[in-house]
């Protein structure tokens, strides 16, 4: 099994949400993270002074897939999360060696 | 007729007094209720002036926590805004020179008390403390405005508007009743301004809502709605009780004296009807809202509250206690009835402000006939639809000349972000949320 | 007796005006008083009405974020059914031919003022006045109840509490001493409620606490107790600070005059040693809690000074400046030493109330006599006693009514959930903590 | 002189009955007049205690979330020992006895009222009426001090500070101009405090932010400026909102009368100046901002506002509605160049109290004499230099002798961390943000 | 050594913190994340629009262990987040080639 | 490609941002974490009853890099987060086996 992890706009979720649904991925995990790279943040001002703003909001979508799935669902984060403007974000994928559902004991891709 | 009215009252004053003999000639009552009619615009126009603090919550809690900032600078410069433009021009435009016509005159309003100071007490009150009083009702009627337009208009365009209804479109209307034009003398009836005051926010805010358009994401394919929930639950609920408290102000105030008992016992009436509206418009829409969603959508019931006050403010001398309840609860049910309907209609308002001021204002000024034998419906209804028309009609020509020239809407792209970032440069809640400090 | 009182009141002023000589039959005083001793109620109610949003602020900053929204929800409908309730049969019930016995009449309340408008003044002041001023207190009687069983019972049942709290209990217990009934003619003094309104809500409340039970996790084995911090602590201060305001109006205007020198004497007094009392409960319970604890729990430091506030009621006229901070400390400390006592008892009490209000309106009520050489301590204390035993087993009767029937707790799962998305169907703050809306 | 004023107004209103001949006999003139003087300084004294509302939400919404809390303790906590040492030995430091002197008496001050209650008015109002409404204007002066040294500060050595600032340095200086001393023998005219309250609590603040240093991490190398950013834009709003009302309380309850037509037209005109200098402020700061910086941060908006109202202060009954916008006007421009210039000099201001309350206090008292025939410019430089020399003196020395014996710094560990769990031992917000309940 | 992950249901966390602890295990990560699987979210209305929550708050710790612990690991974390009901949530062990505590600089499971 | 991944006291962000940006690293993903450890929590007091707060806000650094860049990243977060008393954190190294922007579909190493 893969973990396949995409970094998204924040806007973006509910685009690669439908796309991993449509593709049937019953699961996936999400969080909250700020991103730092060749988007850069906004200036604010306060009382005065101006500042940068270099963490960006982004979003952390997480699913753990049976390696054939891998392509498309890297496929499918890219084809939604793309605006094709800087900052889009990545895609990483790293190995996972075991995954239980914690319900039924279920491992493997049956628990997913 | 509203500078009439409390002349009249001070003169019931004094009619009031029969052992004192020759009443008119009398100084010292009359000195008393001078003083007492003074203080009562004083003190009730200080609560009126908190209702800007409560329009200022209640939007802050009904926008996301990304135009928070934005909303705040807009209540508290409209209504400092407000307070300019009515001593510049508003006043003397609404009050000076009427005549049974459609408008006053032009030029700096100043206070002038010689002859009170004279030993004249004939004007009821000090000139200052009616300014004062009327001044922040002009505030109310745009504070209705920015609720409804929230999110998506530009901060600077936003205030210009402002200063057209402040100064120009609020104050011609009010000519035509409270200074004596020529719907005061059809026998128009509006007793503290549900049509004047708030219906007049509500045309103003409509015209501003079409013409601006909807948020985006708000209204999806296929006549979806897309809730926005607001950032502050709380917020929005001092935001009401600060206008229940302020309200009190607004009808209160509104009898124009205080310096006889027939006053005070108005004002008495005023106060617990105005109270039991209120009351009557959350019940109600909490029990509407029961039986149509299963839920008790707080800031539905809030708006049922507010819809109550507005619904009462036409006339809430008149009624019964029960029949204020009543007037109310009317209210109540419409207000939830009427904000899924804008959104059928997909006019984004995003503080439930046209279901509140605009349907409600109309029908508390329907309603007065029901409990005043004086008004009479018809009157009631061509006050309401020429108030209407007038206000829809130049508000709509501001919306439009802007939009065509400086623009009013922020771009897409701010509008994700934002309004406090882009406008303001800074966040409402900068550790909370999306906000910037949170890693700190 | 409370309406006597005012009735007094306006005697004395005719008598303080010597150089008038026969003084009954001047009417003009006796106008201007009527006015005066109006006007007192109306903005003495208007800021008791205040304190019902700073229930509301206070118990939306001390529950937990997933139940803001409902607490918000339960604090302005509670003080709107008063309202209604009061009207409907809470006034005369309380007030209306009671003549030193258990109850007053039922029926509907209405104003009256026929007599002053015919130039007898002698009813003190107008009818709807005084209605406005004594519903706002049930008001507060009923707050008392929502902030000690929050976070876990259901919405409809509670607001039916409130039905018969404010419709039927505290109006008959109100009967027996400011209705004149039998508390009144044996000397019961309790000036602004400690007893009749703080104490009344607070039985009410323990005996709902009890047989409601604790919030899920609060205790937990071997007498373990889990703190379950507040949400905001800086609306838990606002709501202090409303309370603290609008108490001027809730002990000022229970003087229940304005129109005499007597009367605005007293409620100067009554004004200092209300603020005097809050600083010292505050103080007192500031060091208190350095002592004991090493810091200072702003959210009990709060408690504190409305400890000093509920223990300066129910005699505010009577002490020296010296001695209200004295009567506001000692509340103070009561405070800070209750709240975990009630916590060893398992009873639990979300805000605080049961220590604030209950232990405190006891302390209050038999403080009285150290200062009023009229008061006697064996009174105060039947009062306290009969008050207590009366309201405690009407009110378990009717939670109990409920418990078995409607039921009155929400299910564990909607407890967890939070009783926002269960029974309202909002968030109080979808864009924070672990609001649904912090991923858009 | 504060106290002769009122009773100048009271006889001011004696003479304006000419009608009734031989006025000074009267009566029941003077009677009503007590009551209404009373009754205004009760009113307005409320109205100004709220202000400690205001500046407990301002402050809360402008330090960071880890120190919302500590903030609202010190901020309820120096209102209550205000109080308290004003009834120790404030009042009677400042009023009693002064006699064109440097001070007045030690001892506890108690209300008296025994001639008013035997008929004779003279002294124009109760006693308790005065106190109540002198004290809340000290806790004021100890608020502005909250603000400025916020987030860094341990929480009782600052409260110790308030003791000598309520209870020795402000009523000292109080005593030369408003009770009674040399520099109000010099004519020096500050109607409501510009100097007298706001200055005062400017000067202590300033040495208090010199002598504690800044907030780590707020100064960088090289002159860099970090923002740190307050944590709750709505509630620095609320607050402002709050100090506009109470405002009209501060400006209004110092006409020190009520009880004449003279009395309720100059309140009349302090409240529409009052209200519009705000209104100037806020503009003028707007588009200064908006000009300098192209976004228009509402934190400083705010600050405008309030710069307008403390500019006003000084003198807001001679200005004309014109002027008043002006000089509200020019102090909403002062603080938007004196809050980077105090960062400049590396003085860690957190929420501007400085500029907004020691700079516009100054050129408020300075602008006086611009619509005031009476003031002359040279007194009232005397008065802002005397007054300044004398509370920076004495406070310096203050916090000098704190600093090196029991500390006024919290250590960095806790200023990292945040003074709430530090001092308090509790969050504001638990579940938001950084809070610690976030994962339950 | 391994990263034993699991996301599990926001109450639950107590007990398996607990349990880590009881068995030994030193640290761990904690953060919340929002889920998105078989449990279904809630419906909230506003405004007269109903509208569906899909994503549900859960927690996620994160726990550095060496390999022979993995298994001890994985059963408590099974044992004590488990309620038997729908979205009781996964555990996923992922490979780590390296760690290090940046206080001392060691290195390996001596590090955790 | 690794994933090099740090938790560290919130306070040291700005520091391990720029030694990391000195580098030339040019992106970072992070995130607020909770953290357990030797480090123990605060004592917190509510309402008469003192509490213990066990979980301690951290902060987690991700940068993923190529191979030959690891010793370099590793070495810059443990000297910039390092104060020397307990609780400064952790640095884990694991796997990626593919890496994509999303903005222009670019792989491996180049997308980073
Ligand atoms: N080397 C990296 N390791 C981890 N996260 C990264 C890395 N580089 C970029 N990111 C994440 O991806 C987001 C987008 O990267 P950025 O350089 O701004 O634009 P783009 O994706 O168009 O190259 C960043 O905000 C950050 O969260
Ligand atoms: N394929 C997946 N990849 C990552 N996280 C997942 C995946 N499937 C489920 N999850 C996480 O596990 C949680 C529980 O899953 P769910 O399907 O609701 O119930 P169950 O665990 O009983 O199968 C989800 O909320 C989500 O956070
Ligand atoms: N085995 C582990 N797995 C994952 N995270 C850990 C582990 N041990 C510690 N951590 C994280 O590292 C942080 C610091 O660890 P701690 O034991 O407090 O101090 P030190 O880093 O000095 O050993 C913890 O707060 C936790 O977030």
């Amino acid at each position: 099994m893969k973990k396949v992890e995409c970094i998204i706009k924040p806007f973006k979720l509910d685009d690669v949400k439908g796309a991993l649904t449509d593709l049937g991925i019953p699961g996936m995990t999400v969080s909250e993270v700020r991103g730092f790279g060749r988007q850069k943040g906004h200036t604010e001002l306060y009382r005065g002074a101006e500042y940068q703003i270099d963490f960006i909001p982004k979003v952390r979508v997480e699913v753990v897939v049976a390696d054939e799935r891998v392509p498309d669902v890297v496929a499918a984060m890219q084809r939604e999360a793309c605006t094709g403007r800087i900052g889009d974000g990545k895609i990483f994928v790293t190995p996972v060696d075991q995954s239980i559902r914690i319900r039924t004991g279920e491992q493997g891709p049956d628990s997913l | 007729m509203r500078k009439t009215l409390s002349i009249i009252a001070a003169a019931l004053l004094v009619l009031a007094l029969p052992t004192l003999g020759l009443a008119e000639e009398e100084a010292p009552v009359t000195d008393i209720a001078f003083i007492l009619n003074s203080f009562s615009f004083l003190v009730s126009g200080a609560l009126v002036m908190w209702m800007a603090a409560g329009f200022a919550m209640l939007e802050a809690g009904m926008v996301r926590s990304k135009n928070v900032a934005t909303i705040c600078l807009k209540n508290i410069s409209l209504y400092s805004i407000a307070g300019i433009l009515y001593y510049l021009i508003g006043y003397n435009l609404m009050y000076s020179g009427v005549d049974g016509g459609f408008l006053g005159s032009f030029g700096l309003w100043a206070p002038d008390d010689a002859a009170a100071l004279a030993g004249d007490y004939s004007a009821g009150y000090a000139s200052g403390s009616d300014w004062f009083f009327q001044m922040v009702f002009v505030a109310t009627a745009a504070s209705v405005v920015s609720g409804t337009v929230a999110e998506r208009i530009k901060l600077w365009p936003f205030l210009l508007f402002c200063v057209v209804l402040t100064g120009i479109i609020y104050p011609i209307q009010g000519a035509w009743s409270w200074g004596g034009g020529w719907l005061d003398e059809m026998g128009f009836s509006d007793y503290a301004g549900s049509t004047i005051v708030h219906s007049v926010g509500g045309w103003a805010a409509l015209t501003g809502a079409i013409i601006l358009g909807a948020r985006k994401g708000k209204y999806g394919a296929g006549g979806r709605v897309n809730p926005i929930p607001g950032s502050s639950m709380p917020l929005a609920t001092l935001g009401t009780f600060v206008l229940w408290l302020g309200w009190f102000g607004f009808n209160g105030g509104s009898v124009l004296a205080l310096g006889s008992v027939e006053a005070v016992v108005e004002m008495s009436v005023v106060y617990l009807n105005t109270n039991l509206a209120a009351a009557g418009g959350i019940v109600a829409a909490m029990i509407a809202l029961q039986i149509i969603y299963k839920k008790v959508d707080l800031s539905m019931a809030l708006n049922g509250a507010l819809a109550g006050l507005v619904s009462i403010t036409a006339g809430p001398a008149t009624p019964s206690p029960g029949a204020a309840v009543l007037i109310g609860a009317v209210g109540g049910v419409l207000v939830v009835l009427a904000v899924p309907l804008f959104d059928k209609l997909r006019i984004d308002d995003v503080v439930g402000a046209l279901s509140v001021h605009l349907v409600c204002g109309i029908w508390g000024t329907l309603a007065v006939p029901f409990t005043d034998g004086e008004a009479s419906f018809l009157t009631q209804l061509i006050g309401v639809i020429s108030v209407g028309a007038f206000v829809s009609v130049l508000s709509a020509g501001v919306w439009l000349a802007m939009k065509y020239t400086i623009g009013i809407r922020v771009s897409p792209e701010e509008e994700h972000s934002g309004s406090d970032t882009a406008e303001l440069g800074l966040e409402a809640y900068p550790e909370f949320g999306q906000g910037s400090q949170k890693l700190r």
